[in-house]
């Protein structure tokens, strides 16, 4: 078992929203700032269009973190967005805590265009927590994993 | 049955180093509803975007993913090429494999695995598309500007000749702004009233432009071409319309004690007063605070002496409600509060003047009518010492991180007018550097140096204390390597400059961003330094970055080019991603309503069928696309899934999900 | 120990960043024991930014400093010029070794009057 | 307690022939007398079969949805929770308040049929109310909380929305905590909570008695039978889809749920769905201030509002680890 965990390699979803923190992960990209290859990035117009059930389907479907980046409390391009996502985000989050389950595996950070650097840390730093959690077994569909 | 083209960008070796470019096509070739796929060095290029109209047009594509840099990139050029050939431009979704691939990761193979997956993602988002049209939206044909400096005063006369109506809206009681404080401006040594107050005349003179002084923003509603602004128009106890400035009433007014901010509160004025002698409007105001009939009831002199009868004790704050398709920001700076350099004893020695009080001394219309003499014995001062970044390049917290950029010139002007008007007087200037980048600025700094010399003292000061009735200043000469006691009759501090404060509530209202030294920020620092990131919304003067008058003129003349441009258009594109209500899921429970940043949902009561002739009113949700933004905050809010966001809808996401998460 | 290892230790142990004085001098412009500092305060930040080691550790200044920390308490960089001298100094007496002050010796060779915080100085800059 | 059921019967006798309203909704007799049922009433002589007692349990207000929007006025009895659920059903455009007459009704707390035979009474044949107590089968008497239903031990006593009272006799009691399970669950370890709610959740056969009987579950079409929806489904096939059932159908309600408990009583499988709802209000009365759905319709609900203060969804203290 121990050799099997090694050698998982854990899925991390991404969703980011357009004007902030998509431009923050360009910005990572054009300042050749890497983070892991296993997260992989959902582009969203806004955090505020995030639906709790995205997050829990990426974890029926097999993955092991999910992450949510908008831009921070009062820079929304929508003005208010991500004011409802934090919300939402914080109920979901507290209910999955709720059941058991590891409150690691989901967070919101808020990052800008300018934070590439930030957008970096914050992905490698995740990517490393999900790798210490290991597999998510506890909100997975056995029949989504070939 | 969607028949998707697939297109990999090498980007010269931006992409293809990292990523091979040959597999991915090829392995991208094999996935449903794919019917061509292939890579090319440069897609955005003229020769790729002919590849990508050619293949639609040859294998019939409806729909094209391009592999390649980021969708904020090149979204839009790819969108024109599949328009121009007749292929809706939302059938196209881009995977972004050189910043979220090529340009972070080393390994060709893990790279390259994870460039399929996105275009995979992409594919399976495509495969859901549906083409999009975007709606129009009017354009209203009236700016506002805010702040009634030269900035806004430059801005509203170059879009008032371009024909369009401007408002001006202003907080204090007259326009022209910092610029109106000056005595005389570099580098040319002009003065600031001969050039700025003919400027203030045909503003006021202009039927296209409006003038609200002492009225501040309240509330701002709607979006690019279409916003409804609240203006607060203070009441100032005179009639706007009867008054004509005469000043009798100033004359007579009892209550003198008030300090006279125009004039840096380096003297007083009456209770009544016109702020200066070609203050726009030149209308008379009443300080609350001073006047005796509004704190106690007794007095009335000024009512009495009108003699149009323009006095209104019983005025109240009125609330206009305006409409604009674009909005100037020009709320300019202030000199920062100096509490935390009491090492220069500027709270404590009478003689420790800012520029801009200098400014007003100097002034011939200030409190000593030109002649320069010191506040505390108005002695004229044989000895005057100026220090430059005071409170500016600070990044100990006490002061500004940035160079307030105007200090060093006014600085040397400061010290040209004194040689050049009291000769016998010493002048010592303490700098950092002394920048000087503009045309004919070095020319300027040299000739204070050369033909009048000022003595300019590499170094900075450490003191400023009182010994007798003088100042003694402390500070080092780095090019001596000594320290130097300097006694002077007066010291002016070079303050540094920060945005006014009210730029912060002004930037809350209109939802643009401001960064941590509260200038607002522009859309791009190279490209677009007068848009805001707000559409609609343009910056002007030392709002968006210290400045001097001439590049705040050519900015505010920019940014005027810019609401031109806007207003000039009969129609605005709106955005094509928007939000729409299944009626047949829709409750009408009003959730989305609540949420919805703009406003742009509202219910209506329908008629349904429901078969065997029978019909049924409910109340459904409606989406006015003209003014949905897009965000998508009511498809979540909506418990029944009613609501959806074209171009983001929740398929299209699931199905991205699913492409990522089954590799 | 090479000057150049000595220039690290001695910017480690001062805590502050000396690339970030933009050369205002207003160090100097405030110091009170200025005049009889053979090197000045600002001085010591450029020469330990430039590795000019050899002149530091052999400098009068660096006992003629009052550690009154008014160049610290003006610096709008939040460079630390005072720090530099203290470390300076520290680590001349570190390569001598050995106190120059016993604490017994206190009583005896001090005035009563004089300030605590000059004697906490004179600890600082006496002993090891 | 016969009184009330009395002075119900006149009640609405006499909405009925008055002409004020055409038709009564309350609840009708079954074959036994803990099997009541809700109930539409035409005439007078319907009413016959009309009864107000301890096993009137069931929420009305969602089946004023439907009947408000028939023609003619419907007279309604409303107990005080009830009055809740229907302020939220008015505050989300759900019911014509126009075409409904809302008499609120006392309750002194509703009968768990389950609890009865817990204290071993064996077949419940007739129960005799009285406000401390109950006479069942003309023998055994037994103190009235221990048969109560769970949300009946807290209370919310007043009505919030009505045309006319019938109270007779105040409510007594009802006043423990309603978070105290919802602590205790999170007073334990994540593993603990895993395990309970694994155990409890897998015994869901997906009946959706619970979404069914909700009166803030209203939608046209439940995006659970939406095949768009992407998360549809008939039946739970595993232990995700379980999870995500009730976390979703939770989710919905959360800010909008008014803790009526309906979801609980209805269970066959006796899970404590309630629980569920109560961590979101809980959540919400400690994030963003005490809030109680359906009290006050002019208040904004915690989802459709925020602050620009409120919590970071990375900084809840949640349960133990």
């Amino acid at each position: 078992m121990q050799e099997l965990n090694k050698e998982h390699k854990p899925l991390i979803v991404a969703f980011c929203c357009n004007w902030c923190s998509y431009a923050g992960a360009d910005l990572a990209g054009s300042s050749r700032l890497s983070y892991p290859a296993n997260v992989k990035i959902i582009r969203v117009p806004c955090s505020c269009r995030v639906n709790p059930t995205f997050i829990l389907k990426a974890f029926q479907k097999g993955a092991d973190g999910v992450i949510l980046c908008g831009c921070h409390p009062g820079d929304c391009h929508y003005t208010s967005g991500n004011y409802y996502a934090r919300r939402r985000m914080t109920l979901l989050f507290s209910m999955l805590d709720y059941l058991g389950i590891e409150r690691e595996r989901t967070r919101v950070e808020w990052v800008s265009a300018a934070e590439g650097a930030k957008f970096s840390k914050v992905m490698n730093e995740f990517a490393k927590t999900i790798c210490e959690l290991g597999e998510n077994k506890r909100l997975e569909d056995l029949r989504c994993k070939d | 049955m969607q028949r998707i083209g697939v297109f990999v960008c090498w980007c010269g070796s931006n992409i293809s180093a990292t990523v091979d470019v040959e597999k991915v096509s090829a392995v991208l070739a094999l996935e449903p509803n794919v019917v061509i796929s292939q890579n090319y060095q440069y897609m955005c290029s003229e020769n790729g975007q002919a590849l990508i109209r050619n293949s639609i047009k040859e294998h019939n594509l409806t729909g094209v993913v391009v592999c390649s840099c980021s969708p904020r990139m090149h979204e839009a050029t790819f969108r024109r090429a599949c328009e121009s050939a007749g292929l809706n431009p939302y059938m196209l979704e881009v995977a972004n494999i050189r910043e979220q691939v090529s340009w972070i990761h080393k390994d060709i193979e893990e790279a390259t695995e994870k460039a399929i997956i996105l275009g995979r993602t992409a594919i399976a988002k495509l495969r859901l598309n549906t083409p999009l049209t975007a709606g129009e939206s009017p354009v209203i044909k009236r700016a506002l500007v805010i702040g009634g400096g030269i900035a806004g005063i430059q801005s509203a006369l170059d879009i008032a000749e371009a024909g369009y109506e401007v408002d001006i809206v202003e907080k204090s009681p007259t326009i022209g702004g910092n610029m109106a404080k000056l005595d005389k401006t570099f580098p040319t040594l002009d003065c600031a009233a001969c050039i700025l107050t003919p400027k203030m005349v045909d503003c006021a003179q202009n039927e296209k432009i409006d003038i609200l002084t002492f009225s501040e923003i309240e509330s701002v509603k709607g979006f690019v071409g279409n916003f409804k602004v609240g203006i607060r128009k203070k009441a100032r106890f005179v009639n706007e319309k009867l008054c004509t400035g005469c000043g009798v009433c100033t004359q007579k007014c009892p209550s003198k004690r008030g300090l006279n901010d125009f004039n840096m509160n380096l003297n007083t004025r009456p209770a009544i007063y016109i702020p200066f002698a070609q203050a726009i409007p030149n209308v008379a105001i009443i300080d609350p605070e001073q006047c005796l009939k509004l704190k106690n009831g007794k007095c009335g002199l000024c009512a009495m002496q009108c003699p149009t009868k323009a006095i209104d004790y019983t005025q109240q704050d009125e609330i206009v409600e305006r409409e604009y398709g674009a909005i100037v920001v020009a709320t300019g700076y202030k000199p920062i509060s100096l509490e935390n350099f009491n090492e220069y004893g500027y709270s404590t020695y009478k003689d420790v003047v800012t520029s801009l009080e200098f400014e007003r001394i100097m002034n011939a219309a200030g409190p000593t009518s030109g002649h320069l003499e010191r506040p505390s014995d108005h002695k004229q001062p044989k000895v005057i010492t100026f220090i430059q970044c005071v409170g500016s390049r600070d990044t100990s917290g006490c002061g500004k991180p940035y160079c307030s950029k105007i200090c060093c010139m006014y600085t040397a002007k400061h010290a040209m007018l004194v040689r050049e008007k009291y000769p016998d007087t010493q002048v010592n200037i303490f700098y950092i550097d002394v920048r000087t980048p503009g045309k004919n600025y070095d020319e300027f700094y040299r000739r204070a140096v050369e033909q009048y010399g000022v003595n300019y003292i590499k170094g900075m000061v450490g003191k400023v204390y009182k010994e007798g009735d003088n100042l003694v200043v402390q500070g080092s000469d780095l090019i001596n390597n000594e320290q130097l006691l300097i006694k002077s009759d007066m010291v002016v501090l070079a303050a540094a400059i920060e945005p006014d404060p009210s730029v912060r509530k002004i930037a809350t209202l209109l939802t643009t961003s401001i960064d941590t030294n509260n200038f607002l920020t522009e859309a791009h620092a190279k490209l677009k330094p007068v848009e805001s990131p707000t559409a609609g919304i343009f910056l002007s003067g030392v709002c968006q970055g210290p400045k001097d008058i001439p590049e705040t003129v050519s900015q505010a003349s920019a940014c005027a080019a810019k609401v031109i441009g806007l207003l000039a258009k009969d129609k605005l594109k709106c955005n094509a991603s928007t939000a729409g209500a299944d009626e047949m899921l829709c409750t009408g429970c009003s959730l989305c309503e609540n949420v919805c940043p703009y406003g742009a949902i509202t219910y209506i009561d329908k008629e349904f069928r429901l078969g065997g002739g029978r019909t049924e009113v409910r109340r459904v949700a409606s989406v006015n696309p003209a003014v949905c933004q897009g965000c998508g905050a009511c498809t979540v809010t909506c418990p029944s899934g009613a609501m959806d966001l074209k171009g983001f809808s929740t398929k299209q996401i699931m199905a991205e999900v699913d492409a990522i998460c089954k590799n | 120990m090479n000057s150049k290892e000595q220039v690290k230790i001695i910017k480690e142990r001062s805590g502050t960043d000396a690339s970030k004085c933009m050369k205002c001098g207003k160090c100097s412009g405030r110091c009170p024991a200025y005049n009889e500092m053979d090197i000045k305060p600002h001085q010591f930040v450029s020469m330990i930014e430039k590795g000019e080691i050899e002149k530091l550790l052999n400098c009068k200044a660096i006992y003629n400093c009052l550690s009154c920390f008014a160049c610290v308490e003006r610096c709008p960089r939040n460079v630390a010029p005072a720090a530099i001298i203290e470390a300076v100094r520290q680590e001349v007496i570190r390569m001598q070794g050995g106190n120059y002050i016993n604490s017994e010796e206190i009583p005896q060779i001090v005035d009563e009057q004089i300030p605590q915080q000059l004697l906490v100085s004179m600890y600082r800059k006496f002993n090891k | 307690m016969q009184r009330l059921e009395v002075a119900f019967l006149e009640k609405a006798k006499e909405l009925l022939s008055s002409g004020q309203v055409n038709r009564v909704l309350a609840y009708k007799k079954g074959e036994f007398c803990y099997d009541v049922s809700p109930a539409v009433f035409y005439s007078v002589e319907e009413l016959e079969n009309a009864v107000y007692n301890g096993f009137c349990g069931a929420n009305l207000s969602k089946y004023l949805i439907q009947e408000s929007k028939k023609e003619g006025k419907v007279a309604v009895f409303l107990k005080p929770c009830d009055t809740y659920s229907f302020n939220q059903l008015i505050k989300e455009h759900r019911v014509n308040r126009e075409n409904v007459y809302v008499v609120g009704i006392e309750c002194q707390g509703k009968f768990s049929i389950e609890k009865f035979y817990k204290t071993g009474v064996g077949f419940v044949a007739s129960v005799q109310e009285d406000l401390d107590s109950v006479l069942v089968n003309g023998e055994t008497k037994i103190d009235r909380n221990a048969v109560k239903l769970e949300r009946c031990l807290v209370c919310k006593k007043q009505h919030v929305v009505y045309d006319e009272l019938l109270v007779i006799n105040e409510k007594k009691d009802g006043d423990l905590d309603r978070f105290e399970m919802v602590k205790k669950l999170e007073a334990m370890t994540a593993d603990e909570r895993f395990a309970f709610w694994k155990e409890q959740l897998s015994k869901c056969i997906r009946c959706n008695a619970c979404r069914n009987v909700c009166p803030a579950c209203t939608c046209t079409k439940c995006v659970f039978d939406n095949d768009d929806s992407q998360i549809s489904s008939k039946a739970n096939a595993d232990s995700f889809e379980e999870k995500l059932f009730h976390i979703i159908r939770a989710f919905h309600v959360a800010g909008r749920c008014t803790d009526c408990g309906e979801c609980s009583r209805v269970c066959p499988q006796n899970i404590p769905l309630h629980l569920l709802n109560r961590k979101y209000i809980s959540d919400i009365n400690e994030f963003y201030g005490e809030f109680e759905a359906g009290k006050d319709i002019a208040q904004k609900g915690p989802l459709t509002n925020y602050t620009t203060g409120d919590i970071e969804p990375n900084d809840f203290k949640g349960g133990n680890k």
